[in-house]
C-alpha cells in the first residue's frame, strides 16, 4: 500500500511541524483585524517582544466577536484555552463562572489595579473579588455625531434634550438630507436604544438594564423609550437594513445624511477622512445624556494554564496591558478612552479629552453606567433578548411604545 | 456507464432552438453575474467602488487589491495577507482529502464485493452522518478532540473532516462499485490475489472517475470550511478563516475591492477544480444515479 | 472430518470487517454518540458550557414559546419549498435545454456550476452587494436611467427571505442540472425513438416519457436539496445576518445563535434535535426505500 | 474415491436450505454438466467447489484433500465465467498470466505458460490488447485462456457459452469439447442449455430445486430420465407426456390412450414390470423421434406399434418435420422425415417405438420402468 504510506507520513509529518507554543509565548484570540485595530494591537505585541514574551496570534473577526466566542468555546471544552482573549463585559463574569479564568489578583494588588480602575470597569475585570481580566479601553457609546455644515443649516445649536433632538432632525429633513444615518443591524439599534433611555434617566437605566426591574422594563417610561425609537426610525433612510456602521458615517461624513449615534470608535472614521473635530462635525452626547455615560470595554481575560511558564507570559501580558504608557498609545489609535484614569491626556484629540474627563466625572458621580447594547449591562441572553424587540420595535412591529415594553418584561423575564 | 456525447434523438424546430440557445445564455449571465461583479470590482480602486458604478468596467485598471489581498493585507496582527493561510488550508486538504477518499474507497469495495449480513445497516448508518448540522458537532467535538490532545491542531482539523466526509465518499465509492461485476473479484480471488491485492490491481485501476468526483466533493467541502476551521483550527487557520478576518474586520474602512480579490483567491482552487470538465463527466459516471 | 481451514482464508473473512471497522465506530461516536450528547444536552439547564442539571422538557417549552424559532420553522418552509422547487425546475429546464445538441456544451456546464464550488463568504458577500439598493442593482438601473427601477427586498422583512431563496437557487441549480444530464444521458436513445415512431410530440416526448425516467435523479435531487436547505446556516448569515430584524431567522441559525452566542446552550441543543428529527423524517424513509431496492 | 467428490453437501442461507444433501464423485478426466433451470441451486455448487461460497454441511474433497474452508486460490482449480470476468486494465497476457503472478510463479515460467496457451487457443496475436477491444467469442477464448494457463486439477464452467450468439456458440462448444478430449482435463461445467449438457459432457447431474434429480451418462438421462422433471427438461422437442391406463391384453401391459377423436386404443409396453400397474393410471413418456411415419421408424427396435390418428399442425423444420397431433386430450409431437406426406387436419398413420417409451408414477412422477 505505498499511498496508504506517503499519506500516513504526511500526516505524521504535520503533527510535527504544526506551530507549537512555546511556553513563554501568549496566544491571543481576538478580532480586531481592521487596520487601526491591529496597529494597536501590535503596540502591545511589540512591548511583549522586548520583554522576551512571544506573541502568536490567532484573529477571529465578525459580528463583534460572536465567532470568537464559538471558537473558544472550542478551545476551552477541548481543554486547551488560549492564553488571553479579548473580551467584553458579561462574557468575563459568564467564564469566570466557569472557573475557567486565572487568578491575576497578586499582580493586581502589587500593581494597585484598584486605585485607578473605574469600579464600573471593576465589577467585569473581576469576580468574587478576583481579578480575572485586564482591561485595555473603555468605548463610551453614548455620542452622537453631527455634520457640522448640516447642523449650521439647520439654524440650531447641537441638541441637549430630546425635543431639541427631534426639531434639529426635523428641520434636517425638510433640508432633503436623510437626517439620521443608521445601519440596520440589531446591536446599532440597541445602541441608540441605549441613549435614548439613558437620556429618560440614570434611574430608569439602572432599574430596567441593570436590575432588570420587570416594572421597568414593561413601564410607562419604556414605553416612551419605544416611542422614542419608532419616531427615530421615521428620520432614516429606506436603505439602512443591514447597512454597516461605517458606511453610516460616510453618509455624515459627505454630507448625504445629518448625524449619527454611534459609539466613540466612530470618531477614526471622521480622522480618516481628513475631517476636524469642532469644524467638520461635532461630537455630543446622546441629548439627555450629558454627564452619564454608557461604556463598554475591551479587557483581556487570562485563562487557566497548567503550565508555569506559560503563567508567566501572561502575568507579564496583563501588567504590559496596564501599563499606562502603552494604554495611552493604544487608545489613540483605536479612539476610546484608557481604562485607567490616572493616565496623562496629553496625546488625546479634543473629543478624546472630552470623553476622558466625561468617564472619569461620570466615575464620580455615580452615572457611569454599562452598555446594554455592547453586552455591559446584562448577560448575553437577555442582551440578545433586548435586541429582539428593540429591532422588531425599530421595523415597525409593534402596534406602539406600549407593546414592545411589554415584549421587552416578557423576552428578558423568558431568557433569564 | 453512457457516453457523455451521446446525441438525443429528439428533433426540434428552429424558432425553438433560438429561443433555447437565448435561455442557456440568459442563464449564463445569471451565473456569471456575481463573479463578474467580483472581479471588475477587484480592478479598481477603491474611490472608483465607492463613487462608481458598480458594473462599469475599471476607468483604472488596478492589480493593486490582490497584491494586498495576497501579501499585504490585515489579517491578524501582522499585515500578512491570505498567503500564510493559503499554505495552512493546503496543509489541511491535501491529507483530508486523500484519506477520506482511500477511506471511502475501501469502504465502497467492501460493502459491495465482499457483503456481510447488516451491511446495508451499516450503510445506512454512515450515510445518515452526511446529512447531520455541523453546528451541533462542535461541543463533544471539542471534548473528543481535547481528549485526543489534538485540539488547535492540524491533525485534529484532518481528523474532523474525515469524520465528516467519509459518508460522502463511501457513497460515491459503493455506488461506483455495485455496478462493477463482482465476477471479477471471484476470478481475482481464485487466481490468488487477496482482499487487497484485488482492491489494488482489480478495483483501484478503474475508479478514475469516481475518485475524481469524490476528491473534488471533498476538497471543495473542506476547502471552503468555515465552522470546522474556525473552532478547531488553533493557530493554523483554514483560508476561508482568514478571508473572513478580511471581510468582516470591525471597525474602520472597508476596502471592497481588497476583499473581493480576497475572495476570488481564496475561491481560485475550488473553481479550478469544478471548471475541469471531469467533474460533470465522473457525475455522469454514475455517482448520481443512486 | 478433517476440516482443514488455514489461516489465510480466515483472515480473508475478517479483513473486510476489520477494514470497515473504524469508518463504522468513528460513525457511531462522531456522528450517533454526538447526536446522543445532543438529546442529553436538550434536556439539560447548560447555559455556556455543558452542564448536566436535569431540566426535563423545559427547553422545548422554552423554545416553542419563543416567537423567533415560529418565525424560524415558518421561513424554513416557505425557503425550503421555493428553493426545492425553483432548483428542480431550472435544474432540469437547463438539463433538458442542453441536452439538445448545443453547441458550446462545454463552456455553458462550467458557467452552471461553478457557483457550487464557491464558499459561502463569497456567495453572500457578492449578492449582499448585488442587491443592495444603495451600491447594487437598483443603483445601476438608476445610473442607466430607470430611474423608477425598484428593487429593495433585502432590505424589507417581508421580502428578504425571498433575496436568500435567490442565492440558493443561483448557488445549486447547477448543480441539480448536472444531476439532471447524467440522467437524461442515461436513458435508452432507442426508447425515445420508439415513442417518436408512436407520434409523440417533443413536449408530450419529454412529459411522458422522458421525465418518468428520470426519476432517480428527482430522488438524488430532493434529498440533496433538502438537506443543504435545513443545513441553510451560511448563506443566511452571509447576506442577511438573519434580518432585517429577525426576518429571516433560519432553524440552524436560531440553533447556532443559543447555543454559542446566546449562552442558552439548552435551547440551542433541543432545537437541534427538532432539526435533526426533521432531517430523519425525511432521510430515514428515502434511505429505507434506496438501500431496501438494492439488496 | 472419486477425483472430485461432493459428499453430503448442503447449503443453507439463514433457515433456508437451497442444496439439499448433494453427493456427486466425479472421476478424474471426467467432463461433468450441471444442468437445470435457474435458480436450481447448480451455479451455488459451482461456486461452494470453487471455494466463493461456504459449505454449510458435508464436506468437498479435490484429489482426497477435504478443500472445506480453504481459499479459492488454494484449491488448485481455474474458473471460467458467464461474463468472462477480464479485467478491463489489464491487456490479454497480464489477464491470462496474473493468477500464476499471484502465486509467485517467476515471469520466464510465466511466458512460457502464455506462450503455450495462447497458441493452443490460437490468441498470440491478441496478447496486448485490452478486454475492451476484443470480440465476444475472443473474450471466451481468453477467459479459457486464463483457466488453462493455470494449469488447474479441476476447471470450473459457469455458463461460458451462454453471453454468445447461436452459431458461435456451437462453434465454442465443438472447440471446448475438443479441448478436453485434448487435454483430458477434469471439468464441472455449469449450464441451463440441456443440449450443451448433452453434447459436452461425459456425465450429467441435472438439478431441480436443490435437488440432483439425476446423475447419469447423457444416454441415461435421454433414454431412461429418473423422473418428469428430467424427462421435460432433457431434449428438444421435449418427451412427449401423455395419461395413460395400463390394461393387460394377451398377458402383456398395454397402454390405453385415447386418440385425437376419442377412441380408446391399446400400445404394447415391452417393459414386462408394467404388469403390477394393470387398471392403473400412469404417464406415459414417448420422445418425439419414437413417433415417425412406418418407413422413417427404427428398424433395429422390436416393437413398433401402429397408430393412427389426425394431424392438428406441421412443422417443416428443414432436415426434419414436426407433427403435432392430440393424444389424451394433450399435444404431442411427432418428429418425421421431411419428406413424409402429412397434411393438417388429414388422418396419418403413425409409427410408435414402444421399446423407447417409458413410464410414470403419476403421484410420485418417478420413472417406473426399468
Amino acid at each position: 500500500m505505498r499511498l496508504f504510506g506517503t499519506t500516513m507520513t504526511a500526516a505524521a509529518v504535520l503533527v510535527m511541524t504544526t506551530s507549537i507554543t512555546f511556553a513563554e509565548d501568549v496566544e491571543v484570540l481576538h478580532w480586531w483585524t481592521s487596520g487601526g485595530e491591529a496597529a494597536a494591537l501590535n503596540v502591545l505585541k511589540d512591548n511583549l517582544g522586548k520583554a522576551g514574551t512571544g506573541w502568536v496570534d490567532m484573529p477571529v473577526a465578525g459580528g463583534g466577536g460572536e465567532a470568537a466566542m464559538t471558537a473558544l468555546r472550542a478551545r476551552v471544552t477541548a481543554g486547551d484555552p488560549p492564553t488571553a482573549v479579548q473580551m467584553l463585559g458579561f462574557d468575563i463574569q459568564d467564564w469566570a463562572a466557569e472557573g475557567a479564568l486565572a487568578d491575576l489578583t497578586a499582580t493586581a494588588t502589587a500593581e494597585g489595579w484598584d486605585k485607578v480602575v473605574p469600579a464600573a470597569l471593576q465589577k467585569f475585570s473581576t469576580y468574587d473579588s478576583k481579578w480575572v481580566a485586564a482591561p485595555v479601553n473603555v468605548h463610551s457609546t453614548n455620542w452622537v455625531w453631527i455634520n457640522k455644515a448640516a447642523l449650521d443649516a439647520t439654524g440650531l445649536a447641537a441638541p441637549t434634550t430630546w425635543d431639541e433632538l427631534v426639531a434639529v432632525l426635523d428641520k434636517m429633513k425638510e433640508a432633503g438630507i436623510t437626517p439620521l444615518a443608521h445601519g440596520g443591524q440589531p446591536w446599532q439599534e440597541a445602541t441608540v436604544f441605549d441613549g435614548i433611555v439613558l437620556g429618560m434617566g440614570g434611574d430608569l437605566y439602572q432599574k430596567a438594564f441593570i436590575d432588570l426591574d420587570p416594572a421597568a422594563l414593561g413601564g410607562a417610561e419604556m414605553a416612551t423609550a419605544f416611542d422614542h425609537l419608532i419616531k427615530l426610525r421615521s428620520y432614516v433612510d429606506d436603505n439602512f437594513s443591514g447597512r454597516d456602521w461605517n458606511l453610516a458615517s460616510a453618509m455624515v461624513i459627505n454630507g448625504e445624511a445629518g448625524m449619527q449615534m454611534m459609539g466613540d470608535w466612530a470618531k477614526g472614521e471622521f480622522l480618516k477622512a481628513g475631517k476636524v473635530p469642532g469644524t467638520d462635525f461635532v461630537c455630543i452626547r446622546f441629548p439627555g445624556t450629558q454627564g452619564s455615560v454608557t461604556f463598554n470595554s475591551d479587557q483581556f481575560a487570562m485563562f487557566n494554564q497548567t503550565n508555569a511558564a506559560k503563567q508567566e507570559a501572561q502575568v507579564a501580558m496583563a501588567k504590559a496591558i496596564m501599563d499606562p504608557v502603552f494604554q495611552s498609545a493604544f487608545n489613540v489609535v483605536k479612539g476610546s478612552v484608557p481604562a485607567r484614569t490616572d493616565v496623562s491626556n496629553e496625546a488625546f484629540d479634543d473629543c478624546g479629552k472630552k470623553g476622558m474627563a466625561d468617564l472619569a466625572e461620570a466615575n464620580t458621580a455615580g452615572t457611569l453606567f454599562g452598555s446594554m447594547a455592547h453586552g455591559h449591562a446584562a448577560p448575553a441572553a437577555v442582551k440578545n433578548a433586548t435586541y429582539d424587540v428593540i429591532t422588531a420595535a425599530f421595523n415597525g412591529e409593534y402596534a406602539d411604545g406600549a407593546a414592545a415594553a411589554a415584549a421587552l418584561a416578557e423576552a428578558v423575564a423568558a431568557a433569564q | 456507464m453512457a457516453a457523455v456525447t451521446q446525441d438525443t434523438a429528439v428533433s426540434t424546430g428552429r424558432f425553438t432552438r433560438a429561443l433555447i440557445y437565448l435561455t442557456l445564455l440568459l442563464f449564463a449571465l445569471f451565473y456569471l453575474l456575481p463573479l463578474y461583479v467580483m472581479g471588475v470590482n477587484s480592478l479598481k480602486p477603491l474611490s472608483e467602488i465607492t463613487g462608481g458604478n458598480m458594473m462599469a468596467l475599471p476607468s483604472q485598471w488596478t492589480l493593486d487589491p490582490w497584491r494586498s489581498a495576497w501579501s499585504t493585507a490585515q489579517i491578524g496582527v501582522e499585515p500578512t495577507g491570505l498567503k500564510p493561510y493559503f499554505l495552512n488550508s493546503i496543509l489541511m486538504v491535501v491529507p483530508a482529502v486523500a484519506i477520506s477518499t482511500i477511506v471511502g474507497a475501501l469502504n465502497g469495495y467492501v460493502l459491495t464485493k465482499w457483503r456481510f449480513r447488516g451491511d446495508t445497516w451499516v450503510f445506512g448508518l454512515m450515510l445518515f452522518s452526511c446529512f447531520i448540522p455541523f453546528q451541533i458537532v462542535l461541543i463533544p467535538m471539542a471534548v473528543v478532540l481535547g481528549k485526543l490532545g489534538l485540539a488547535g491542531t492540524v491533525t485534529g482539523l484532518i481528523l474532523v473532516h474525515v469524520v465528516y466526509g467519509i459518508g460522502f465518499t463511501t457513497l460515491y465509492f459503493r455506488n461506483y462499485y455495485a455496478s462493477f461485476p463482482t465476477e471479477l473479484v471471484r476470478a481475482a480471488m481464485i487466481d490468488g490475489a487477496g482482499f487487497f491485492r484485488i482492491f489494488w490491481r482489480i478495483l483501484l485501476p478503474v475508479s478514475g472517475p469516481i475518485a475524481v468526483v469524490s476528491v473534488i466533493w471533498q476538497f471543495t467541502n473542506i476547502w471552503n470550511d468555515f465552522l470546522f476551521g474556525v473552532s478547531f483550527g488553533g493557530t493554523s487557520q483554514p483560508m476561508t478563516v482568514a478571508l473572513n478576518n478580511l471581510v468582516q474586520s470591525s471597525t474602520g474602512v472597508k476596502e471592497y475591492n481588497v476583499h473581493f480579490a480576497g475572495a476570488i483567491l481564496a475561491a481560485l482552487p475550488t473553481l479550478f477544480v469544478y471548471i475541469g470538465r471531469y467533474f460533470v463527466r465522473g457525475l455522469m459516471a454514475g455517482s448520481v444515479k443512486g | 472430518m478433517a476440516n482443514e481451514v488455514d489461516f489465510r482464508t480466515r483472515l480473508q473473512d475478517w479483513l473486510p470487517k476489520l477494514v470497515l471497522a473504524p469508518s463504522f465506530a468513528v460513525t457511531l461516536l462522531f456522528v450517533y454518540g454526538f447526536i446522543l450528547f445532543t438529546i442529553v444536552l436538550s434536556f439539560t439547564g447548560s447555559k455556556m458550557l455543558p452542564k448536566f442539571t436535569w431540566v426535563g422538557f423545559e427547553n422545548y417549552h422554552k423554545l416553542f414559546a419563543l416567537p423567533a424559532w415560529h418565525t424560524a420553522i415558518v421561513n424554513i418552509a416557505i425557503f425550503a419549498t421555493l428553493y426545492i422547487v425553483i432548483c428542480t425546475l431550472i435544474g432540469l429546464m437547463l438539463a433538458i435545454f442542453l441536452d439538445q445538441k448545443i453547441r458550446g456544451e462545454g463552456v455553458l456546464r462550467p458557467i452552471y456550476l461553478y457557483p457550487m464550488a464557491l464558499s459561502f463568504i463569497v456567495t453572500g458577500t457578492a449578492w449582499k452587494w448585488f442587491l443592495d439598493p444603495g451600491i447594487g442593482l437598483e443603483r445601476i438601473m438608476h445610473q442607466w436611467g430607470w430611474e423608477s427601477f425598484s428593487f429593495t427586498w433585502i432590505k424589507d422583512g417581508e421580502m428578504a427571505l425571498y433575496t436568500i431563496v435567490i442565492a440558493a437557487v443561483w448557488q445549486t441549480s447547477g448543480f441539480v442540472m448536472a444531476m439532471f444530464l447524467a440522467g437524461l444521458r442515461g436513458i435508452d436513445n432507442e426508447i425515445l425513438k420508439a415513442a417518436q415512431i408512436d407520434g409523440a410530440s417533443n413536449w408530450q416526448l419529454y412529459r411522458r416519457i422522458v421525465i418518468p425516467l428520470l426519476r432517480p435523479a428527482f430522488l438524488s435531487a430532493f434529498v440533496i436539496l433538502s438537506h443543504l436547505a435545513i443545513k441553510s446556516y451560511d448563506l443566511v448569515i452571509a447576506l442577511t445576518g438573519g434580518g432585517p430584524g429577525r426576518a429571516t431567522e433560519m432553524p440552524a441559525t436560531f440553533m447556532y445563535s443559543y447555543t454559542f452566542t446566546r449562552n442558552q446552550m439548552g435551547i440551542g441543543a433541543s432545537s437541534a434535535v427538532i432539526m435533526l428529527m426533521t432531517i430523519a423524517a425525511i432521510m430515514v424513509p428515502y434511505l429505507y426505500a434506496e438501500l431496501k431496492e438494492k439488496k | 474415491m472419486g477425483f472430485l467428490d461432493i459428499r453430503n453437501v448442503t447449503k443453507s442461507y439463514g433457515p433456508v436450505e437451497v442444496l439439499h444433501r448433494i453427493d456427486i464423485a466425479v472421476e478424474e478426466g471426467e467432463f461433468l454438466v450441471l444442468v437445470g433451470p435457474s435458480g436450481c441451486g447448480k451455479s451455488t455448487l459451482l461456486n461452494m467447489i470453487a471455494g466463493l461460497e461456504g459449505i454449510s454441511g458435508g464436506e468437498i474433497a479435490i484429489k482426497g484433500r477435504v478443500v472445506n474452508g480453504v481459499h479459492p486460490s488454494k484449491r488448485n482449480i481455474a474458473m471460467v465465467f458467464q461474463s468472462y470476468a477480464l479485467y478491463p486494465n489489464m491487456t490479454v497476457g497480464q489477464n491470462m498470466t496474473f493468477g500464476l503472478e499471484m502465486h509467485g510463479v517467476p515471469k520466464p515460467d510465466r511466458d512460457r505458460a502464455l506462450a503455450d496457451v495462447a497458441k493452443l487457443l490460437q490468441i498470440e496475436t491478441l496478447l496486448d490488447r485490452k478486454p475492451g477491444q476484443l470480440s465476444g467469442g475472443q473474450r471466451q477464448r481468453v477467459a479459457m485462456g486464463r483457466a488453462l494457463v493455470r494449469n488447474p486439477d479441476v476447471f470450473l464452467f459457469d455458463e461460458p457459452l451462454s453471453n454468445l450468439d447461436a452459431k458461435l456458440r456451437v462453434d465454442m462448444r465443438t472447440e471446448i469439447k475438443k479441448l478436453h478430449q485434448k487435454l483430458k482435463t477434469t471439468i464441472v461445467y455449469v449450464t441451463h442449455d440441456q443440449i450443451e449438457a448433452l453434447t459436452l459432457s461425459t456425465r450429467i447431474a441435472v438439478m431441480n430445486k436443490g435437488h440432483v434429480q439425476q446423475l447419469g451418462t447423457p444416454k441415461e438421462i435421454y433414454d431412461t430420465p429418473a423422473n418428469l422433471f428430467v424427462a421435460t427438461f432433457m431434449g428438444s422437442p421435449a418427451m412427449n407426456i401423455v395419461p395413460a391406463t395400463v390394461e393387460m391384453q394377451n398377458g402383456q401391459p398395454h397402454a390405453a390412450i385415447a386418440d385425437a377423436d376419442g377412441s380408446i386404443r391399446h400400445l404394447r409396453f415391452s417393459q414386462a414390470n408394467l404388469a403390477e400397474w394393470a387398471g392403473k393410471s400412469i404417464h406415459l413418456g414417448i420422445r418425439p423421434e419414437a413417433i415417425t411415419d412406418p418407413e422413417g421408424a427404427d428398424r433395429k427396435s422390436g416393437n413398433i406399434q401402429p397408430f393412427t390418428n389426425r394431424v392438428t399442425v406441421t412443422e417443416p423444420a428443414g432436415s426434419d418435420t414436426f407433427v403435432t397431433m392430440t393424444l389424451s386430450g394433450k399435444d404431442a409431437i411427432a418428429r418425421m422425415r421431411a419428406d413424409a406426406a402429412v397434411v393438417p387436419g388429414q388422418h396419418f398413420d403413425f409409427a410408435i417405438n414402444m421399446e423407447k417409451a417409458v413410464a410414470f408414477d403419476p403421484a410420485t412422477e418417478e420413472r417406473i420402468t426399468p
